[in-house]
């Protein structure tokens, strides 16, 4: 068997930075976002702004931090700060344009567990390191993109825990709650892109990753829902892959 | 004037079992583990936690024993782990207390207890089931005084009937426990980098407690004003830990240290080994120094120093 | 990159009659005067403040026939003028509509809006007239969105029935126009000093311009990220303006002028000799190069440059 | 007739002093508060930490400030940030212990006004600055310390509007009210000092400034109180003066 030309990590850093738009607030959190992002701001988004919630602005990263709260994203920070002055001045006031996420769970509109599963939070069967930021991201960012592997058991038709609202019910369910703004606009997973319809909210398939069919797509997922209409990821250019491993992440931090 | 310095173990020494606490830092920088280190020797009981985004700095102390409740958004390191292990088997042996909040919730909740009021508004939250979901009983909060007698209220907002913001109540804790750069015997803190919540939380507690890489003279952090984010009369006590927060990273001295914590994630998805871990790093040695020598002394300290104008370390090998 | 730098007059023609606006600085530093003097000039009218302790920079503003509505809680240059002459006049002779608060309900009211909150809980004004009063009916706060729907609201604690707060509701303006030492074309922003309230004005505002002393390169203000405390993505538009805050103090760079401030005061408690300073140094001059040269040009502005590491004119002769 | 060994403003700037106790926490308003905390800095209360509301902590002072905001204020602080910082973590939070207070009228519970004269706010007589932070500081600081000017009208039955509350009807009334501390302490005015009865919150007169009687006091004061018993308001020591003139004021900002 030949040696893909691509890793499904790098694959899906490249979709992710393709959801960005230049001149975007971007609330990056650690990992696939962060290689996203940085792509993004060297090939097709210069000018995108890179917000991480333990309290920087707009910083010129570097090296890939590990973390949030790493002492790389310092570097060539406009602004440093703390969470609170993030969380509020930029997220809740309406400046990020984009969030991501990730979670163990996601469902049909686009809800995401990251906190436990089981039916009683109380008596979980596995815990995980809980919201974080996610919650606040997922209600307070004009749109969000989640990250997530595509697994049956991970796409199920209700999460455990809704640890960060999509759509909720879908409809406007979203809106009844009293979020002011927001919603998941893309579910990035190791087998495509779902995206929800504009009217109520409903996920469908928007493309299949290489090598995959809409059919072996809908088979990994725990809800029915529409797969026909999808068409075939873009795979990563050249150039894309390049920037990715020599200047994003040449130290192989997330692509591994 | 007196001064405020004080030695690290008699700083420990003042919390008792069943404190209330916040311990600073953010995942993977700037905790007071040289603190956690001392009041895991200490063998300190029942206490209470409040937090948004702690990592190890807490794992360890829940697998020490050391702690009855927490409340919370977060637990892990990051990257480097996806969920603190110790604190993973804690909840699902039913070992451990908990109420899960968001970062941001948590932060506003120390704002509103720095800034004297009772709650904070946010827009947060709504339609989560971190609103609907309660992990402690109305009994045990009741019963409680260290905990809000409510998790959180929503309310419409009575300048616009169709606005509608969620009230988390303020935190008060006992004790604040903070790793920073610089301080001075006067309590003088200077904080380079990101500030997290560190502020806030000095200001919600009782007793301040500063755990600096240097002590330097009061003139000298007075001259910049504007960079001494707390004020010096919220600070109790100071004291010089340099290397205070290894394994983890401090902006300007030194970066994370990527063999420790694999070391202590990969000894803590195990009882055994964890215990091993906390006998050889932690109860096994006397103090910060015998810390410092058993990690590797200055060869691996030397390894980490941060390198300007980074202020951290460019060529450190992070996947080991 | 496009880049923020505006020419000051193109900057003041942004704001239109009618306009929601703030203004940065406190009683006698870092008010943004050119920006005042450029509005003067171009005749504006029917401005809404929104303020805390505006000092000299409201008064020639309101004299000159420029504002219809203000929200504020102070109106002087402390020691220099215990209160502002065209201010008093202009409330004694209703030709100016007002509501009054406290610094801090004021400036709590621009944190709740720059945080995206409805409204911002404060335990101060209970038992005042502050509450009890109000100086706009309620017909003037229903015509005007401009002005929120109440003052204020008192509630009690959902987390303790005995325990009561204010709520002040929050501040959204159109503009805010502040000045400060150090700025980018890219809109980073250098404050040095007290910040005042600048920031949280900063964030609740629809656009900022902001005036600064020197414009420098970009990467020497992200050098010191912790010292530029607004984030330059809510910056929209900054202007060269050396000598914006005279006659009142820049840290750093020029100390309040006692003598303009002493012709001013006197002046503005006559009409006809107010009129007159206006003439002289306001709509008399082109722009701020010829307001510079009316009040003394560069000889007076020696005598103000502030000295280190003071920030201000130690051997300043301030009772003239 | 001899020329008098000291002026009022420097009797009551001593006064003012002597209220302040080593190592509190003082908010300090411009004029006779930055003399008296400054002068009492400089003898018996060395480790009093001067707040200012404009953004400074625990200032040392070089010259005397014109206003909050001055940048004389940022000499040797050891925290320099806004009014926000100021009066919630410092003084809502309930870490002032005194706090200086004046205005145009006073009544016989401590009440201020200084927004303006009339029966009508909304069409004044005479419109003074408005509150600032006296309204703040009156309601949290622990204790308040007024500074007035000793006239009849200036001390009415009731003012005319109650800028800053001081012990509002008298009685339990302030804590009714929903203030969770403070109240003032004494009033240094132009004739002597008054105090509050613990009790019920009635004004007596503490003490008469040289020169004066308690009858002379009295006099001058728009309502009836208690004025026997007062003593002479010790005056100020030649060490007083000295450091008053020649380190506080050399400059005869305030002392004219």
């Amino acid at each position: 068997m030949a040696t893909p030309r691509y890793t499904l990590t790098e694959l899906m850093a490249v979709v992710a930075a393709r959801e960005i738009a230049d001149g975007e607030v971007v609330f990056a959190g650690t990992g696939l976002p962060m290689l996203g992002v940085m792509l993004a701001q060297r090939i097709h988004a210069p000018r995108c702004i890179i917000i991480f919630e333990a309290g920087t602005v707009a910083s010129r990263l570097a090296h890939l931090p590990m973390s949030v709260g790493d002492p790389r994203v310092m570097r060539g920070a406009a602004t440093a700060a703390g969470l609170m002055e993030v969380f509020t001045f930029v997220l809740q006031a309406g400046r990020v344009d984009v969030g991501f996420l990730s979670g163990a769970q996601v469902d049909r509109f686009g809800n995401i567990n990251s906190t436990s599963i089981g039916s009683d939070p109380r008596r979980p069967s596995v815990r995980f390191s809980g919201s974080g930021g996610a919650c606040d991201i997922a209600c307070l960012a004009r749109r969000t993109i989640i990250i997530a592997k595509h697994e049956k058991r991970r796409f199920p038709e209700k999460v455990d825990y809704v640890t960060s609202p999509g759509w909720l019910a879908g409809g406007t369910s979203r809106t009844e709650s009293g979020l002011i703004r927001g919603g998941p606009s893309s579910v990035v997973t190791t087998m495509g892109v779902m995206r929800f319809r504009p009217e109520n909210k409903e996920a469908y398939l928007a493309s299949f990753h290489p090598g995959l069919t809409p059919q072996a797509v809908a088979e990994a997922t725990g809800f029915p829902w529409a797969v026909t209409g999808a068409t075939e990821t873009p795979p990563p250019a050249d150039e894309e892959l390049r920037i990715l491993r020599e200047d994003v992440d040449p130290e192989r931090i997330f692509l591994r | 004037m007196a001064g405020k310095l004080m030695d690290l173990k008699a700083a420990a020494a003042l919390v008792p079992d069943g404190a209330t606490i916040s311990i600073g830092g953010f995942t993977t920088q700037r905790h007071p583990m040289a603190f956690i280190y001392e009041l895991i020797r200490l063998g300190r009981r029942d206490l209470y936690l409040f937090g948004h985004s702690p990592g190890g700095d807490w794992d360890i102390l829940i697998g020490a024993g050391c702690v009855k409740r927490v409340e919370l958004a977060y637990e892990a390191d990051e990257a480097f782990n996806t969920v603190g292990p110790r604190w993973r088997r804690a909840v699902e042996r039913s070992e451990i207390e908990w109420e899960d909040y968001s970062n941001f919730s948590m932060v506003a909740r120390f704002t509103a207890g720095a800034m004297g009021i009772p709650f904070m508004p946010v827009r947060s939250l709504l339609g989560s089931d971190l609103i609907r979901q309660e992990t402690l009983t109305p009994e045990q909060r009741f019963a409680d005084p260290r905990t809000s007698p409510r998790k959180l209220h929503v309310m419409d907002s009575p300048f616009n009937p169709l606005d509608r913001v969620v009230l988390v109540p303020a935190i008060h804790t006992e004790f604040a426990v903070l790793h920073v750069q610089k301080a001075t015997d006067q309590g003088t803190v200077r904080i380079e980098g990101q500030t997290f919540a560190d502020v806030q939380q000095a200001m919600c507690a009782d007793v301040v407690i500063v755990t600096a890489e240097e002590i330097v003279e009061d003139d000298v952090l007075r001259a910049e004003p504007e960079r001494n984010p707390i004020p010096s009369l919220a600070v109790n006590h100071v004291c010089r830990v340099p290397y205070g927060a290894h394994p983890y990273a401090v902006f300007n001295y030194y970066d994370y240290d990527p063999l420790q914590l694999k070391e202590y994630h990969e000894s803590a998805k195990d009882d055994a080994a964890y215990r091993r871990y906390l006998d050889r790093y932690v109860v096994g040695v006397k103090d910060q120094v015998g810390y410092l020598e058993a990690i590797g002394g200055s060869a691996r300290l030397e390894s980490l120093k941060a390198k300007p104008p980074f202020g951290y370390r460019p060529d450190l090998k992070r996947r080991v």
